[in-house]
């Protein structure tokens, strides 16, 4: 239930309660809201990262107006956040599977099978996933060959005409302009954040089992069971997820810059806002212009996060 | 119920001693006090590769067994966040006492945080004592003279780094391979025979049918390749495009000419260029653009590829890696008496102009400056650069050191000719262009799709580019009137020295190239119309 | 052994230092503090002024605040030389760091001082720095000729060759931007050559220029000259053995290096 | 039920749960790659490595140098990095509920100013350069000390574990609460007995996920540490990743053995924070 207001009067008698939230207040405002302030303090700035700088007012974000690569680096990423929606499923799906076992055993070793993936650090990933997408002697291209979808993805190809399936020649899944979108959708197949598996674990921790039995008692089919019990549970789980998602996935550029470089990749089809900012800054050396524009992706992203409040209401 | 209360109790225990073992670990290293009469040197840099932190070792124990008084600490940082360490460090105060510098480094910041060596390097090396360098000033015993960057800063007119090492590109081949490929056939000395040698490696992977390509390539190594057969290929369009007879054409002024029309993508050397680019390019792994160095570096180390491009700081990894006999040779350019080629290429690219690199600058905040100096004169007298250069198989930056056997393929080539235009101008150009080289390497690419997207996409660019250079020199030039005023009052005081008014000299020469540059690139801009503001 | 411009005394050599060394507001400091001492010290607030020019975060404040400072040195005294390097500085704070800058009126300024005071350093620093606005730019060629032909005359009567030869460096600049005949530029290039170019670059650049000039024009002899002495003195050039090349194929070649 | 009965139906209950292990294995199966390749490169050298990536070595041929050399690389980091990480989870965690049940239990005034007040922190972009805070942490002269990181870490993370935190003690009955102020629980109190036990999955969660993400941080300790003797492992790692022609063996050795304590933790902890708290709350 939606926290209880209290009126002015009442707070100065329980003033304390402003103690509690105080200490957290004092870690976040000095370590994390200060470098913070420097980035929108050096947006008006010609600054080349040392210590020439260059008031120049709203240039910077005068120079973003017409800025082509900026604004069609949105089309990318909306693409990838649409993707990253449907890809929180799998998540989802892997969550419920898990609390409808019958035996809390079984829930606690999967519940910590899916944690064990986490130990693996980043490095380790990203040397499997440099060889799935290896055009030679890369896994995604064995098993398409092996699989006979090569062949397929050929024919489908002189069909539609899109010019990038060719038969005997290995899919450059990461050098072809039109590959590289899917590519980062299909990267980190089967999409299992263990990080929402477990929230929306948590959250449904909280349904009883009698609840499950009144539900088969009246032959509620597992479509209806998730329907009615359970997304309705987890549904705060899944928009706080929505929008960290979104966010993320927004500033995000780790990926793209590991997997394509910091131009974007074969016909910048890669460039994504986080990295051209990251361009701007380190490859241009314009740090100054880099920290507007993460002043806009700011704004932006506040936008959203606004909007998401106000419209997707859940009503508990 | 009480099952899982031992557990829990295991378990927080388990977190609570090992938080209590950590803590006892942390506080009693803090009672091992430094020794207090022993000096200590820090020296950092990033070059993680095994043989060159065993060939500082080597040095490190030289030294500390001449001067056991001293201790000297290797500090090694990787490459991916040395420039933020660096930072961190100087402006923290916390910085070791020699510090590798190359990297993009701000001038304020080299003049605040680094020590000028104008007056060392003047001076001869001692522990060249005994060699035909003794007396020589320590700037003339290296083979650049210490002319170039990092080591000379033309920004504030002094020197600021001492080399250990100089840097080539080569193409490492697969002895073994090659006999079984091509026999006694004579390595290709021009690009015809290169190519051949590949077409060659396809018949004989026909043939057996095993996994083979020519050359292993990357998004790192493939353009040592290609940029180099454009620059040579490109070498006499540069000479009659430039008109400072001076037998260079600089970036900027090419570029300046692709904008005026005086070349552009359908130009015949060009065309040349790119065809010898995608014919190259054929015969790498397909989809290269898109893998990483250690990539190719894992082709050719499998066996899986013929040769790879890469530089001299390789040779010791790849002798330590490859289970086979591996050598290198030049990368063969189209010769210049082949009538193909004869109206575009002078010849082999020079290496003469090549500057030293991995230099070592003095931090100004070191306690002990007159030591760290003195290790430094160590590693780069003669003998220590021998030492470095054999165990390292780095090329050595002093004069007189012997080549070990492995790096002879890499010694610089002296007798060669400067080289063409650059394939792009700026951080846009470069982006342009490494995002539309696909049209040109792939399948179905081609040089004429490539040149058509080229001539749309690539003006808007350089013209970014040249916006981008114009701040720059409007900012070089502002302070340039207070370094000016400061230069002559300098010159004038009692204090002043011969080395006050060399430096007003050559400010005031420096000065002419800037200005003259700048006035002509704002005259050119006007006359086709463009403007130089955002 | 001081040069003797300035004709005075300098007393704040550390200042200038840390100004040299690119630490404007160590600069600036030091200058404000030492004017804070002593109201009538000249060399004080002439060293803030420059230093301000430069102080980080630039911002039009302390450019105003410059010009003030060196206004104020011109009231008291426009003759003594803080006065004069106070005028040619003004001069470039119009042209360069003002925003919007006013060139013509900046250019006008320096020549004035020029005319003015051709003896003083500032004088001749003024004309060289005037040099290439008065060359570059869209004008008729014509009119380019005739700025180049009054360069080339006041530039003979400089008396300092730190100043004398980047202004014939800057003339030959311009006749290879404008594509002028090339005997024009080869007398420009040997006029600075007259006392050895100080920057090694330039100086290998200037022996190149002048070899290849003096081989179009004819003058087989000091084309080899000036080839050879690019020859011997710059192994490490990346043109080394293009020359040697041209040394061996220029005619009547006696026992030459290669 | 009586015992025969109970096992039939046992038994039938475990037979309809099958396509769901199956289903679940297959996934998990997928994730753990990784996992399994970690532990199978370990035991190769480079040679044998390339020669066949996928399939593990029989035990007579592993490499176990390549475990002693990771050993030797990073074991002394291992007790700098369990200071550090612990110290970070506990106090963050603390922190963090504090502040969550002060947004999630009541809007006083100043309520929506401080929420946004940490909203807006997430949505700032990293463009924000590491130098400003490297000199507020030289002015405060934590520099070169574990301290800097414990305090670093712990704001770096609070704004995520608020976020979730409070939509979760939002779900908490209010007559708990309630009943509890009655006989007279300060905040302190009601915190400690209801929102921790109430909440307790999600708060063990957030720690794992703490624990992890401080775990293999590298970037921090490698800016802020300068001794040796203070490196945590994260550093120790990153020097592998130099080298260009990698030594996967060695490399995936030391991460193994960087994952061990990980590894002992979690079976431990996840008993802990799953099924003891939560077991009592609901129940009771």
């Amino acid at each position: 239930m939606a926290p209880q207001t209290v009126s002015l009067r009442k707070a100065l008698h329980e003033w304390r309660l402003y103690l509690i939230v105080l200490p957290s207040i004092l870690f976040v405002a000095t370590f994390s809201y200060y470098p913070a302030i420097s980035a929108v303090y050096h947006s008006f700035f010609e600054w080349q990262g040392g210590e020439v700088k260059q008031f120049i007012q709203f240039t910077n974000f005068r120079r973003i107006w017409n800025d082509q690569v900026f604004w069609s680096s949105f089309g990318v990423v909306s693409i990838l956040i649409a993707a990253n929606i449907l890809k929180m499923v799998p998540s989802i799906l892997l969550a419920v599977l898990i609390h409808r076992l019958r035996s809390d055993k079984w829930q606690y070793y999967y519940r910590v099978l899916v944690v064990i993936p986490m130990i693996v650090p980043h490095l380790v990933v990203l040397f499997i996933w440099k060889f799935f997408f290896d055009p030679n002697l890369g896994f995604l291209n064995r098993i398409l060959d092996a699989t006979g979808l090569k062949t397929v993805l050929v024919h489908m190809d002189s069909l539609f005409g899109w010019g990038v399936f060719r038969e005997g020649i290995p899919i450059a899944w990461l050098s072809t302009p039109d590959l590289i979108v899917p590519s980062l959708i299909i990267w980190g197949f089967p999409w299992i954040g263990a990080v929402g598996v477990l929230i929306y674990l948590a959250g449904l921790q909280a349904i009883g089992t009698e609840v499950y039995e009144a539900a088969e008692l009246d032959g509620a089919t597992s479509w209806q069971k998730f329907k009615f019990i359970e997304f309705p549970l987890i549904m705060t789980q899944i928009r706080i997820m929505l929008v960290l998602l979104i966010i993320g996935t927004l500033q995000g550029f780790g990926l793209q810059l590991l997997l394509l470089g910091d131009s974007g990749g074969a016909g910048g089809r890669g460039m994504v806002p986080g990295l051209w900012m990251f361009n701007r800054g380190f490859v241009a050396g314009e740090f100054g212009y880099a920290c507007a524009l993460g002043m806009v992706l700011f704004f932006f992203i506040l936008f959203l996060t606004y909007i998401n409040n106000k419209y997707v209401r859940v009503d508990k | 119920m009480n099952r899982d209360r031992i557990m829990n109790t295991i378990g927080f225990s388990l977190v609570a001693f090992c938080f209590l073992w950590a803590a006892w670990r942390i506080m009693d290293r803090g009672r091992e006090a430094a020794d207090p009469d022993r000096v200590v040197i820090r020296f950092a840099h990033w070059q993680l590769e095994s043989g060159i932190r065993g060939a500082f070792d080597e040095l490190i124990r030289q030294y500390e067994e001449r001067h056991p008084h001293v201790r000297v600490e290797q500090m090694l940082i990787p490459e991916r966040v040395y420039s933020n360490w660096l930072i961190t460090q100087l402006v923290g105060g916390t910085a070791p006492d020699l510090i590798e510098i190359g990297r993009p480094m701000s001038d304020e910041r080299m003049a605040r945080y680094f020590t000028p060596l104008m007056k060392e390097v003047n001076q001869p090396n001692p522990y060249n004592e005994g060699t035909e360098l003794e007396g020589l000033p320590w700037r003339d015993t290296f083979v650049d003279g210490l002319a170039g960057s990092p080591s000379y800063n033309p920004g504030l007119l002094d020197f600021y780094g001492v080399p250990t090492a100089m840097f080539t590109v080569r193409l490492y081949y697969n002895k073994d391979l090659y006999r079984r490929i091509a026999g006694d056939r004579p390595l290709p000395a021009t690009y015809d025979e290169l190519i051949e040698l590949c077409d060659l490696v396809h018949a004989y992977a026909q043939e057996t049918g095993e996994v083979l390509i020519p050359i292993a390539g990357s998004q790192y190594n493939a353009p040592m390749i290609l940029l180099q057969l454009w620059t040579s290929l490109t070498q006499k369009m540069a000479l009659e495009l430039s008109t400072t007879y001076n037998l260079i054409l600089p970036s900027d002024q090419a570029w300046m000419h692709f904008l005026k029309g005086n070349w552009d993508y359908s130009n015949p050397s060009v065309s040349v260029a790119l065809t010898a680019m995608r014919e190259v390019g054929r015969h790498m792994q397909s989809g290269f653009l898109s893998l990483l160095r250690d990539d190719a570096m894992f082709y050719f180390v499998q066996g899986r590829a013929l040769m790879t491009a890469s530089g001299s700081w390789d040779i010791g990894s790849m002798y330590a890696q490859a289970p086979f006999e591996i050598a290198a040779f030049p990368i063969p350019m189209p010769s210049r008496n082949d009538p193909k080629y004869e109206d575009y290429i002078l010849g082999p690219l020079s290496e003469a102009g090549y500057s030293a690199g991995a230099a070592f600058g003095l931090v100004q905040q070191s306690k002990h400056p007159e030591e760290a100096l003195d290790f430094l004169r160590f590693i780069t007298s003669q003998q220590g650069n021998q030492t470095f250069s054999d165990i390292s198989l780095w090329l050595p930056s002093v004069i007189g050191v012997e080549l070990p056997e492995k790096v002879k393929p890499f010694d610089l080539i002296v007798e060669g000719y400067t080289g063409g235009v650059v394939p792009y101008f700026g951080a846009d150009g470069q982006r342009v262009f490494r995002n539309y080289l696909h049209t040109l390497l792939d399948y179905d690419g081609s040089p004429g799709e490539f040149a058509t997207i080229m001539t749309e996409r690539m003006p808007g660019a350089v013209i970014e580019g040249f916006r981008l250079s114009h701040a720059g020199r409007i900012r070089q030039w502002r302070r340039g009137d207070s370094l000016l005023g400061s230069l002559i009052m300098l010159s004038e005081s009692e204090t002043s020295e011969e080395l006050d008014r060399v430096r007003l000299a050559e400010t005031l020469e420096a000065a002419v190239d800037q200005e003259t540059m700048m006035l002509w690139v704002e005259s050119e801009f006007e006359t086709m119309g463009l403007s130089l503001e955002y | 052994m001081a040069t003797g411009w300035a004709d005075v005394g300098v007393r704040h050599a550390s200042g200038w230092e840390s100004i040299r060394l690119l630490q404007f507001s160590d600069g600036h400091t030091y200058f404000e503090n030492a004017f804070a001492q002593n109201q009538s010290d000249r060399e004080a607030l002439f060293g803030q002024a420059i230093a301000l020019l430069n102080v980080q975060p630039r911002t039009e404040g302390n450019i105003q605040q410059a010009q003030a400072l060196l206004e104020s040195l011109i009231e008291k005294n426009a003759g003594d030389t803080y006065g004069l390097a106070a005028r040619f500085f003004l001069a470039r704070v119009e042209l360069m760091h003002a925003e919007p800058a006013d060139r013509p009126r900046a250019i006008t300024r320096l020549l004035a001082l020029a005319d003015e005071a051709p003896q003083s350093v500032w004088g001749e620093l003024a004309l060289l720095k005037a040099a290439p606005f008065l060359l570059y730019g869209n004008m008729s060629e014509e009119k380019r000729r005739e700025a180049l032909h009054d360069l080339e005359k006041r530039g003979a009567r400089l008396t300092r060759e730190e100043i004398r030869r980047p202004l014939f460096l800057t003339l030959a600049q311009a006749c290879f931007h404008y594509d002028l005949e090339p005997e024009r530029a080869l007398s420009y290039l040997m006029a600075a050559d007259v006392d050895r170019v100080q920057r090694w670059q330039r100086r290998a650049d200037a022996y190149v220029q002048i070899g290849n000039l003096a081989r179009e024009t004819g003058d087989l002899a000091l084309a080899r000259t000036y080839f050879q002495k690019f020859y011997d003195e710059f192994p490490r050039d990346s043109r080394h053995y293009m020359v040697g090349k041209i040394l061996q194929e220029l005619p009547g070649n006696e026992e030459v290096a290669p | 039920m009586s015992a025969v009965t109970e096992t039939v139906v046992a038994r039938k209950k475990r037979f309809v749960d099958l396509p769901k292990h199956a289903i679940i294995w297959l996934v998990l199966a997928m994730e753990l790659i990784p996992m399994y390749m970690m532990i199978q490169i370990s035991g190769k050298d480079n040679t044998t490595f390339m020669l066949n990536p996928w399939w593990p070595v029989g035990l007579r041929e592993w490499a176990w140098e390549n475990l002693a050399f990771g050993f030797q690389l990073i074991g002394p980091y291992i007790a700098n990095t369990v200071f550090v990480t612990v110290s970070i989870t506990f106090f963050s965690m603390i922190l963090a509920v504090m502040a969550a049940y002060f947004f999630a239990r009541y809007r006083m005034p100043l309520h929506g100013v401080l929420w946004y007040f940490f909203l807006i922190l997430m949505l700032m972009p990293g463009v924000a350069n590491i130098v400003p805070l490297f000199m507020l942490l030289k002015s405060m002269n934590l520099l070169n000390t574990l301290w800097a990181l414990i305090v670093i870490g712990i704001a770096g993370g609070q704004v995520f574990k608020i976020f979730v935190l409070r939509n979760f003690i939002e779900d908490i009955p209010r007559d708990l609460f309630e009943a509890a102020q009655i006989d007279g629980a300060s905040h302190l109190q009601q915190i400690r007995h209801i929102v921790l036990p109430m909440a307790a999955p999600i708060i063990g969660t957030l720690a794992i996920l703490a624990f992890l993400s401080q775990w293999n941080d590298f970037m921090m300790p490698l800016i802020i540490l300068r001794d040796k003797e203070l490196f945590t492992l994260g550093v120790g790692l990153i020097y592998l990743d130099g080298e260009y022609v990698k030594q996967w063996g060695q490399i995936m050795a030391a991460f193994l053995i960087a994952s061990v304590p990980l590894f002992i933790l979690f079976i431990f902890c996840m008993k802990l924070f799953v099924r003891g708290l939560a077991a009592g709350a609901v129940k009771g």
